[in-house]
């Protein structure tokens, strides 16, 4: 691509260093789309309110998937639904990251056996990073889920990233 | 679009078609909204459901009674309790089976609780919807209350599967009526303090009174019930005009809509009755609390539920409107077919009637004030 | 304040052709009418001011399963012939009474009439009856498909014999 | 004139009220749970993960039917006579190799439906909710104590105590003093 190209495809301290803050600041501020699904929306509704105030760790509501890093797929996805979610995680400018919260997400939940119209887990259409089970999880384990995002993220590497 | 004729006496605008939603932070889940307008003012608005269809009544089919209430839970998780509620009552019916005295009233605190839990997060995020944060930070803090109630009782937040036919999964722990009565003493300045907040305020009435008026008739006809229906003028609660359980035995109030700043079934109308309603809630409560007796909360759970062939519907007051489960046996172990009667489903449907000749803005504060829940408009 | 039998006697009067009769369900009892009635039985219902029918609670459509079953190779299996049936629940708020309505149509022929001008709130009710179960509603002002995606062929899913496709716009459906 | 200066007074002096009650609030103590350094105490009945504890577990199976999701799945061995499984806290006497109970938490709904049919209340909810994982794999559990290689000698074992059943009804004389007993089930 240009001069630069090869010099930076080995880590070395310049690199390590830009990317440790990097992450830093990707981590510490990840902006998520307001984007509520089913009952885990709710559960994700009691985590940004006042008892558990998801600002603390720099996530904020956003109302445009275009000024976000982070969506948290809250609830049952449905076929309906799967390929306006899928059209969502497209608008989302790299790199971007998705919670996968609650069972009917994961895997389709209480509704895989019977459910004609659900989505068997949202990893159909987009990558999930984390996975975080309850039905709904509590506002605590959304928030744990949510730091092992943040781990995720801290170990990643400029050069060797793969995209999310 | 529609194509018209330009004359000097008809001259319009070209109609544009609006989308809102699915992914829409006002529109309360995942409801989309195609929005006819002729310049600003909305000529049709078409709700377009079925987002989260997940498959309620295909998975009734397949599951024995007992199994159907965690699901049951899932259709309206923000009252839970309550769904739960009206599917035991329909069962127990068609069993012709009664509950304990204890568990009627356990139930019917649970039942309070909850429909003060909903309210909390409908006038919340209504206020969120106008453009007010404050309220919504504080209506949680309090629901957040309840919800440490319902889990020291049943161990869920949120989807309970508490309330079974014939009775309750566990009794009420030994805390829990101090707990609850300190939670209404906490909770009724709250309301107060709601009210100064966001019902009073100029800028909050400007926005909602005189907008998305609903007359009594066309509610009717609709269908429309609950707060939406009271707002409108009429006196018409399941609680005392379809009795179930035993709210016979309480003193409380049904408040009608009055117009008080602006006309009869407005959205203001409607928000505010949803604040006199938490009012007459915590006067059951109190109530409640005082009366209930000693006993036994498991020994009406059939130990198998098979009812002969025949079919009911039964239907109760949940926090949104009447809430009907309608039950055909063919006399198995599983249900023939259970069909749901949701209430935001019907009241849904009025929301072309009421966008009509309102500008844009004001779609966003007429949904908020139907207080729709997706999960059971789609089921 | 009427019950049942007192308002069948009255339709029995008026409409003797299209009645067809009373069943016991216990503990509810239907009038069964007539697919091609069903619109001026509603009309009638709603207007007189003895009965006054203003709401219409619930309407929802049955799959009886009543046919011939015939086992498929695959282990899946298909009704043949029996009936669909579409149940109205109404009370009047003014006079306190309900009634319940039942109008069954061949699962070949699934056609009934709307009540729509009767009841508005009956509108997404059909269209959710068609949707789920496939009764077809003559004079329905919009009758598509309602909680489905509007493109989907793969049958009415709350039919007992129904079977959901591999595939949906390329996403796999089964567990 | 009038309604508008009226107007401007209302809507100053409701705002002014409503920022009053923000402004007291300042001076409440906040209800905000600082999660990862603090953590509240959860009730006694609270439902989150599942756990079985094994050795109490006959392998009735009980839970698996009481399921509605289907999420939990069992199998079992007939345990050949002679073999002692040992007994359960209560007092039950096993008679099932358990060889597998697998557990797919991602597909479970936390409705504590499992938990009422258990005879030796051996499956029970815990009070961990801190389980979330980058695989789905990773979410299915398994809670059987015998290993690969247990579980496929256990099957051996009956399928050969099947056969030399088998084997003896074959037989022309039936040796009905030397019969061993059914395994009790």
């Amino acid at each position: 691509m240009g001069i630069l190209d090869k010099e930076f495809s080995q880590e070395n301290i310049v690199i390590t260093k830009f990317e440790d803050l990097m992450n830093w600041s990707r981590l510490s501020s990840l902006w998520q789309v307001g984007f509520g699904l089913a009952c885990c929306a709710i559960e994700m509704m009691a985590t940004s309110a006042s008892h558990y105030d998801f600002d603390r760790f720099g996530v904020i509501p956003r109302p445009s998937p275009r000024q976000s890093d982070l969506i948290i797929i809250s609830g049952t996805v449905t076929l309906k639904m799967a390929l306006r979610i899928k059209r969502l995680y497209e608008q989302m400018p790299d790199p971007k990251y998705v919670i996968s919260m609650g069972s009917c997400s994961n895997c389709g939940g209480p509704y895989w056996e019977h459910g004609y119209h659900v989505l068997k887990g949202v990893d159909r259409v987009v990558p999930v990073d984390v996975y975080v089970p309850g039905c709904p999880p509590r506002p605590e384990a959304l928030l744990e889920g949510l730091l092992k995002l943040q781990e995720k993220i801290r170990n990643e590497s400029l050069v060797k990233k793969v995209t999310a | 679009m529609i194509e018209m004729e330009t004359t000097s006496t008809n001259l319009r605008t070209q109609e544009m078609v609006l989308n809102m939603g699915p992914q829409h932070p006002s529109t309360h889940g995942v409801l989309r909204l195609e929005i006819e307008l002729d310049g600003e003012l909305i000529v049709d608005v078409r709700p377009h459901v079925g987002y989260l269809h997940r498959c309620f009544e295909k998975h009734c089919e397949a599951m024995t009674y007992p199994q159907i209430v965690p699901y049951v839970d899932r259709m309206d998780y923000l009252a839970a309790m309550y769904s739960e509620i009206g599917y035991a009552v329909a069962v127990e019916r068609l069993l012709g089976i009664e509950v304990p005295e204890r568990v009627e009233y356990i139930r019917i605190i649970m039942g309070e609780l909850q429909r003060i839990a909903s309210h909390l997060v409908a006038v919340g995020t209504y206020g969120l919807d106008i453009g007010a944060f404050t309220p919504f930070l504080y209506c949680f803090r309090d629901r957040e209350k309840i919800l440490t109630l319902f889990e020291m009782t049943c161990g869920a937040r949120l989807l309970y599967n508490y309330i079974w036919p014939g009775g309750v999964s566990h009794d009420l722990p030994p805390d829990f009526i101090r707990m609850t009565k300190e939670f209404l003493t906490e909770f009724k300045p709250t309301i107060v303090e709601l009210n100064n907040l966001l019902s009073y305020n100029k800028i909050f009435i400007e926005r909602t009174a005189n907008v998305g008026i609903l007359p009594l008739e066309t509610a009717i006809n609709y269908g429309v019930t609950g707060p939406n229906l009271r707002a409108s003028g009429l006196k018409w609660d399941l609680r005392r005009d379809d009795p179930y359980s035993i709210y016979d035995r309480f003193d409380f109030e049904i408040p009608v809509g009055k117009g008080w700043h602006g006309t009869v079934g407005d959205c203001w109308d409607r928000y505010y009755l949803r604040m006199i309603e938490m009012e007459q809630s915590v006067r059951i409560l109190e109530q409640a609390i005082e009366q209930i007796p000693e006993g036994d909360v498991t020994s009406a759970i059939p130990k198998r539920i098979k009812p002969v062939e025949g079919q009911i519907y039964t239907r109760v007051e949940n926090p949104r409107g009447e809430l009907g489960y309608f039950i055909v046996s063919k006399g198995g172990l599983q249900p023939h077919r259970v069909k749901v009667r949701a209430p935001s489903f019907v009241n849904l449907e009025i929301l072309g009637e009421l966008c009509k000749g309102h500008l844009v803005a004001d779609v966003v504060a007429i949904l908020g004030s139907i207080d729709i829940v997706l999960g059971e408009v789609d089921r | 304040m009427k019950t049942t039998e007192e308002i069948f006697e009255v339709l029995k009067n008026r409409y003797s052709e299209d009645i067809i009769g009373i069943t016991n369900m216990p503990p509810e009892k239907i009038i069964d009418v007539k697919p091609d009635a069903i619109f001026k039985v509603s009309a009638f219902l709603i207007n007189d001011p003895d009965l006054d029918f203003d709401n219409l609670m619930i309407l929802s459509g049955l799959d009886d399963a009543n046919g011939t079953k015939t086992n498929q190779p695959d282990g899946s299996f298909e009704f043949v012939g029996g009936t669909l049936s579409v149940v109205y629940h109404i009370e009047s708020t003014k006079h306190r009474h309900k009634l319940v309505l039942r109008v069954s149509v061949p699962k070949e022929n699934p056609v009934t009439e709307s009540v729509v001008k009767v009841w508005a709130c009956a509108d997404w009710h059909e269209r959710e009856a068609y949707d789920m179960v496939g009764v077809i509603f003559n004079n329905h002002p919009n009758l598509i498909r309602i909680l489905m995606p509007y493109d989907w062929d793969a049958g009415y899913p709350l039919r007992k014999d129904y079977k959901n496709p591999e595939f949906y716009q390329g996403m796999k459906v089964p567990y | 004139m009038k309604q508008y200066i009226s107007n401007i007074y209302s809507a100053l002096a409701t705002v002014f009220i409503g920022m009053k009650i923000t402004f007291k609030h300042l001076f409440v103590p906040a209800v905000t749970i600082q999660y990862p350094d603090v953590r509240v105490t959860l009730p006694g009945r609270v439902r989150n993960r599942l756990y079985v504890n094994m050795d109490d577990c006959i392998g009735c199976d009980q839970c698996a039917r009481a399921c509605p999701v289907d999420c939990i799945s069992i199998e079992t061995v007939k345990s050949v006579p002679g073999e002692d499984l040992g007994k359960t806290s209560n007092g039950k006497k096993k008679a099932l190799w358990v060889t597998k109970f697998d557990i797919d938490i991602a597909k479970c709904c936390y409705c504590q439906l499992c938990v009422f049919p258990c005879p030796t209340e051996c499956i029970y909810m815990t009070d961990v909710y801190e389980f979330s994982e980058f695989e789905r794999e990773n979410l299915v559990y398994s809670y059987i104590t015998l290993t690969k290689d247990e579980v496929l000698e256990k099957k051996a074992n009956f399928e050969k105590f099947e056969a030399e059943k088998a084997a003896q009804k074959a037989a022309p004389k039936p040796p009905a003093p030397e019969k061993p007993a059914p395994p009790q089930a």
